[in-house]
């Protein structure tokens, strides 16, 4: 391996992280729910390139992708649940706001 | 082995069968149907526990895995042990008692609701049988998004509210397994249990481990966000308590504990050993404890005391398997067993008392117990339970855990967990004093025990409660001496 | 048959733990189902159940089990061999008895089941006292049976615990000596395992744990200073109560103890200064209790007052150290479970059928209830050691082993039972005797129930059986228990003593005669003694309370009290506001922060992952 | 090819933020959209053929699909998700967030003695890609099966309209 590479290994880890940096800190700052799943969305792409990565520097590349394969059915699964929940509780509100989501406290 | 290998196909095919034919019938025949069917699953699960316990003692080996070929080459492994059978057991029995709840609680969507329950069995039984990290993952996301849908469906306000801070949570806790998945699997090579036994650790250096402790800060932060720890806590009453009771019966009762505290045995038995990871569960159990308990004595809804309640009681488990001694996890299993029970109990408790006063909230309640006797009792056996007053089960496991803080040398932690069952019962003497003790209100004279599968339910788990309670010393020295402890 | 159990039960050790669990699961159900044919069953069945397993304990080679999980200091330890299977045995038998007593004098009552649960806990509490190694497991139980005291006492008298809290606190400070002495006793033994204790000299530091220890012991046997409660209890608490509690279950609870400390733990020696003092607490006992006992006119008091006295007799006969004198204390200590429990049980089938014990109301019983006066005329023959019936063989015993000390003791004793005799004389013929008092709507007076005379039938028969075959209990049973292959069964050596003893006895029936003859009628024969010059102020101090110890401890607890009354304010303020204020502060403090804001929970999900990094960071 | 991928990398970052950061609902999903297509590049780049197909056709397709679908339903448009949701005010601080955590993890990257396991070359071909997903990772395809029926459930349970 060239000296090179391990430079990529590295910054691919420096991009993911901030990546989830910025997904997570949608996530809490934001107050429109879809946006809160767009920032999950962005998280998760940085979280199957790490998968990827961690398949590339082992050498188990083919491993990798059956695990990401199977994380991407379920990160769909999972995107289509909240954005049925999204809109049942827009049906409800009439907007996304988060803030609509304070009846349960204490 | 025979019998483990068909009773292990049954324990997954049953639900499966269960809601093909739910999704076979015309629209109104499974309406009527689904929910007698859905029976068939956890009783099926409950014999076939029963008989792989048997077969288990039998051949007295700890540890069995079963490969099944579906489709030519060895493929599907799953193993059976004596933890992963007692978490089945608690499955199977609070799936049971959910039914029986919400055969009363669930008049609309009797289809989707048995469905999703069979989806949910299928996806805990998945957790405590694999012998992967990454299809512990997968089987944790059927478990989340099941949990999810079974707490919207019915489309209230606040059932809707709490799902979605739940998927939020769980979303968080899923980035963060997953990343710490990855980090596992680039350090190792592998996520199969048996390649970490034996490559995790070996001979490397602080600095090489970078990964694992890296993965190892976010899988403990993840699997404590699905046990509701805290300070991972916050969407756990919610969640809880604007679910229908039936559902919370199960969430409170067992999914948190195979998706939390299932997950955190299996990587801190492969990484307990490391330096910073003891003391991290100690302060986190030590902290859920107190916090739990000081949370549920200002709470007025039933429901929302009882789950910050199950907050409380999970930091005691996490306190046992802070100590990564056989001890410690002996008890802590033991305590998963209990809490299934009197959690389910209190659940049922609620659902029963919502029924028949239309009310949950404790202020409005008072002097219950001359007309519901039934409920009073298991819930008073249940409280004295969570409580750990000898000879009830709470007490046992409870004692096997402060032992095991002990003996490993946290005796500060140990004291804790001691006084902190002070608290316990601060706040369920206050529950109990203001719902079932006290003068009749005067608008509660006309009202009635509840009848019905409930009832029944109720007698099952206080009856188990009280026997796991006076029977734990033998069934303990009975594990004993057939050598699987 | 024990091997038959054993393998049921997977090892023969098991049967240790269903000793205590068993009880106490019979207990809840028969608290929980209230029909009275399906208690009687159960009840029966599981007190032979429990005979059984005694039984088989008693015949096996004896178990030493540790409890499997067990870490530095709570070890679990239980050790059964002869001696304490024997008093498993004894209280399992006398339970059955016992408890079909209770169970059939209960019919119907209020709170039936609530007594049942209690009697059930007692017995798993004494059966893990008796089998305990520990000395702190020993506490346990021992402590668990205050409770149950306590509870029971307060099972009729919820708005009046007047002798509910009599109890505690005498039994109370007893139990607190108890607790001083193990301490004590463990510091100098070294280990808190009676088995690995080597006997302890009486000396120093230990002197002092052995006398905390045996007032404990001997407290809850119910000597003196710690008696007073029992003729209280004898008004304000059921009969079955004190069949049960003070007449029996808690003599053998006690005098085990005391036998244990004085032969095992410590090394008591005959004619020490801690033996003196402990026959001196014996023969206090025994004059001062049967003395109040003479001038009582109530049948279940009176009988109280020699339930105290009688323990007299057994404290005489352990504290002499001598073998004869231990052998006669326990043999005693059995013969009076026996008598006693008799005696209560015909004061139960009298209050039952006539709603009163109160000798100036009742008379003339024996024609309507002939088997409970003829139980009653055996025992109290027994009680009052005529031979050949079992008190006498135990009585004699103990004087020979008094005599052989100190003959101010002898006298005592001897004095004793002068007195014994006449307050039973004066108590059969009050009762049964005479014409019959009762008013004319009570007219319908008959004999107890088969459930409640075949338990007095057993424990008259027994008292005969003890006597006349005194070879069974004493060559068959105490011996081999004790380790002590002497014989002291057959006819007392010493024809002098028999002969005393029989003149005391000849001399009390004369001053029956006389003192009924005097005061004109059986039930004031004693009055002459009660109102003779100088005894006449006594008994009136007496009456007042004035050596009622319960009266001191109240008195100094008032004194402490005031003075540390506002020490008290500041703690209940620290307890009621500041604690509680604090934990309720800190509940809506974090009340107010978990708002409902999504956003606010992931940040602190995310702080708490930054808190779990700084750990681990902190550990490396 | 070293060089391509920092560029993907460099464009997957900033289709991220914009992701995050954008005014408008509909070009966030399609910022998010980029990324995924990004991705997709960088794992194909990688070697791994199939997971990157499966990336480009389910999340960059059907996901935005959702996405998209939702906002239409939802309808916010560009001047309530700055007002009335405080967008642009709440993600302000983010650039500075993101350039303080890159220097600190370059810094510890470059500085601290952390190191990576070393690289093995991978020796498999599509075949051996076959063999271990259908055959090895059964149980995972079991359980994407019981994913894709709970979220059929999911869509049943939770579009319908009001009944």
């Amino acid at each position: 391996m060239s000296k090179m590479e391990a430079y990529v290994e590295t910054g691919m880890l420096v991009v993911g992280f901030l990546l989830i940096v910025a997904g997570c800190y949608c996530l809490i700052r934001t107050y429109h729910l879809l946006k809160i799943i767009i920032g999950v969305e962005v998280a998760m792409k940085a979280v199957t390139m790490f998968v990827i990565l961690a398949g590339f520097i082992n050498g188990k590349i083919a491993l990798a992708q059956a695990f990401v394969i199977t994380v991407i059915v379920i990160e769909v699964v999972v995107a289509v649940v909240a954005v049925g929940l999204a809109i049942n509780l827009y049906r409800i509100y009439g907007n996304m706001d988060i803030r609509n989501l304070r009846k349960l406290k204490g | 082995m025979q019998v483990i290998e068909s009773s292990t196909v049954l324990i997954f095919a049953v639900p499966l069968v269960i809601f093909l034919i739910n999704s076979l019938f015309s629209k109104r025949l499974a309406e009527k149907f689904s929910m007698g069917l859905a029976y068939v699953a956890p009783i099926t699960q409950i014999v076939a526990t029963a008989a792989c316990f048997v077969q288990i003692a039998h051949l007295k080996q700890h540890d069995i895995i079963i490969s099944w070929d579906l489709a030519g080459a060895v493929s599907m492994r799953f193993a059976v042990h004596t933890y992963s059978l007692v978490f089945l057991f608690c499955i199977a029995l609070v799936s049971l008692a959910s039914i029986m709840v919400a055969n009363r609680t669930v008049p609309q969507k009797r289809t989707g609701f048995a469905s999703l329950l069979m989806m949910l069995i299928l996806g805990m039984n998945g957790i405590v049988m694999v012998t992967d990290l990454f299809s512990l993952y997968v089987f944790l996301e059927i478990v989340g998004i099941s949990s999810f849908v079974l707490i919207a469906m019915f489309k209230s306000e606040t059932g809707l509210e709490g799902a979605f801070k739940y998927l939020v949570m769980s979303v968080l806790a899923s980035i963060m397994i997953l990343t710490g998945l990855a980090f596992i699997f680039m350090q190792t090579g592998s996520l199969q249990y048996d390649h970490l036994e034996a490559s995790a650790l070996a001979g490397q250096s602080p600095t090489q481990l970078v990964l694992i402790y890296a993965a190892m800060i976010l899988m403990i932060a993840g699997f404590a966000i699905k046990t509701g720890a805290v300070p991972f806590h916050s969407w756990l009453p919610d969640a809880h308590q604007s679910a229908n009771t039936a559902v919370s019966v199960l969430l409170s009762g067992i999914v948190i504990k195979v998706a939390g505290i299932y997950g955190l045995i299996v990587i801190t038995g492969f990484f307990g050993k490391l330096p910073g990871i003891k003391l991290t569960l100690f302060i986190m159990g030590t902290i859920s404890i107190i916090i739990g308990a000081l949370f549920a004595l200002r709470q007025s809804h039933f429901k929302r005391i009882v789950a910050y309640s199950s907050v409380s009681q999970m930091g005691y488990i996490l306190l046992g398997l802070s100590t990564v001694s056989m001890l410690g996890l002996l008890g802590a299993v033991a305590h998963v067993f209990n809490h299934a029970t009197f959690k389910s109990t209190l659940f049922t408790n609620a659902a029963a008392v919502h029924e028949q006063t239309g009310t949950y909230d404790i202020n409005e309640l008072g002097g219950l117990e001359k007309k519901m006797g039934v409920t009073s009792f298991s819930s008073l056996a249940a409280f004295m339970s969570t409580a750990g007053i000898p000879p009830f089960a709470g007490f046992w496991s409870k004692l096997l855990i402060i032992m095991a803080l002990w003996s490993s040398g946290a005796r500060v932690f140990a004291a804790i967990a001691l006084f902190a069952s002070i608290f316990t019962a601060a706040y369920f003497l206050r529950l109990q004093r203001k719902v079932f003790f006290g003068k009749l209100r005067d608008q509660l004279a006309g009202i009635t025990e509840i009848g019905g599968s409930v009832k029944l339910a109720q007698i099952m788990l206080t009856v188990v409660t009280i026997a796991a309670g006076l029977l734990f010393p033998f069934a303990l020295l009975y594990f004993r001496g057939i050598g699987l402890l | 048959m024990l091997a038959a159990i054993s393998s049921f039960l997977g090892s023969g050790a098991n049967i240790i733990y269903f000793m205590i669990v068993l009880p106490l699961a019979v207990g809840a159900v028969l608290w929980l189902v209230n029909n009275y044919y399906f208690r009687l069953i159960l009840a029966l069945l599981s007190a032979a159940v429990n005979l059984l397993f005694a039984v088989s304990l008693y015949r096996s080679e004896g178990f030493y089990l540790l409890f499997p999980f067990s870490s530095g200091g709570l070890d679990i330890a239980f050790n059964v061999y002869r001696f304490s299977s024997l008093f498993l045995t004894f209280i399992a038998a006398c339970f059955l008895l016992v408890i079909l007593y209770s169970v059939v004098y209960l019919k119907g009552k209020k709170h039936a089941g609530l007594f049942m649960l209690y009697m059930y806990i007692s017995l798993a509490m004494m059966n893990g006292a008796f089998m305990a190694d520990n000395l702190g497991v020993l506490l346990f139980f021992w402590e668990g049976l205050l409770c149950t005291l306590f509870g029971i006492l307060l099972i009729n008298n919820l708005h009046n615990p007047r002798t509910a809290v009599k109890a505690l606190t005498l039994s109370g400070t007893a139990d607190l000596l108890m607790m001083l002495g193990i301490i004590i006793t463990a510091y100098q033994a070294g280990t808190l395992y009676i088995s690995q204790m080597e006997k302890l000299p009486v000396s120093g530091l230990a002197a002092a744990g052995f006398a905390c220890m045996m007032l404990g012991a001997i407290g809850k046997a119910g000597s003196m200073p710690f008696h007073s409660w029992i003729p209280n209890a004898a008004e304000d608490a059921p009969t079955p109560f004190m069949v049960a509690f003070p007449a029996a279950l808690e003599k053998f609870l006690g005098i085990y103890l005391a036998a244990r400390i004085a032969m095992d733990i410590y090394d008591l020696q005959p004619g020490s200064g801690a033996s003196i003092a402990v026959m001196t607490i014996g023969t206090l006992t025994i004059v001062l209790a049967v003395a109040m006992a003479l001038i009582q006119k109530d049948m279940k008091r009176l009988l109280s007052y020699h339930a105290i006295s009688q323990v007299g007799y057994m404290v005489l006969g352990i504290g002499t150290a001598l073998p004869i004198g231990i052998m006669g204390g326990i043999f005693h200590m059995l013969n009076h479970v026996i008598y006693k429990s008799c005696l209560f049980m015909t004061a139960g089938s009298v209050e039952l059928q006539t709603g009163t014990t109160d000798l100036k109301k009742i008379g003339g019983l024996g024609r309507k209830m002939p088997i409970t006066m003829i139980c009653f005329i055996i025992s109290a023959l027994a009680i009052s050691g005529v031979p050949p019936l079992n008190g006498f063989f135990s009585k004699e015993l103990v004087f020979d082993a008094a005599l052989e000390s100190n003959l101010v003791f002898y006298l005592g004793a001897l004095l004793g039972a002068f007195m014994t005799a006449i307050s039973f004389l004066k108590l059969g013929r009050a009762a049964f005797g005479g014409e019959f008092k009762l008013p004319s709507d009570r007219g319908d007076v008959r004999e107890s129930s088969a459930g409640m005379y075949l338990p007095m039938a057993v424990l008259a028969i027994l008292c005969v059986l003890f006597g006349v075959a005194n070879t069974l209990p004493l060559d068959g049973l105490l011996g081999p228990a004790l380790g002590d292959t002497h014989r002291y069964s057959g006819w007392p050596h010493s024809v002098v003593l028999v002969l005393i003893s029989v003149a005391v006895l000849l001399l009390a029936l004369g001053d029956h005669l006389y003192g009924s003859k005097k005061s004109g009628g059986a039930l004031y024969a004693a009055d002459h003694i009660h109102y003779a010059p100088g005894l006449h102020g006594i008994y009136n101090l007496a009456e007042r309370q004035v050596f009622d110890p319960y009266m001191w401890i109240m008195q100094l607890a008032n004194a402490i009290s005031a003075v540390c009354n506002w020490i008290e304010r500041g703690i209940i303020w620290l307890y009621d506001d500041a604690v509680t204020g604090l934990v309720k502060g800190a509940g809506t403090l974090l009340q107010r922060f978990n708002d409902g804001s999504l956003s606010r929970y992931l940040l602190v999900a995310v702080t708490g992952v930054a808190g779990i990094i700084v750990i681990i960071l902190a550990i490396n | 090819m070293e060089a391509v991928i920092y560029i993907c990398l460099g464009l997957l970052f900033i289709c991220g933020v914009l992701a995050v950061m954008l005014r408008s609902l509909l070009k966030s999903a399609i910022a998010l959209a980029g990324a995924s297509a990004i991705l997709a590049i960088i794992m194909y780049l990688l070697g791994s053929v199939w997971a990157g197909i499966f990336e480009l056709s389910v999340c960059a397709g059907l996901v935005t699909v959702i996405f998209v679908s939702a906002i239409s339903l939802s309808n916010t448009d560009k001047q309530d998700l700055a007002k009335l949701y405080e967008d642009a005010k709440r993600m302000s601080a983010l650039p500075a967030i993101l350039i303080i955590c890159g220097v600190v993890l370059i810094l510890i990257a470059a500085k601290t003695p952390f190191m990576l396991p070393a690289a093995v070359p991978a020796a498999e071909t599509a075949d051996n890609f076959r063999e271990i997903f259908w055959n090895h990772r059964q149980v995972d395809i079991w359980g994407q099966v019981i994913v894709v029926l709970t979220g059929a459930l999911t869509v049943v349970a939770l579009f319908k309209e009001r009944e």
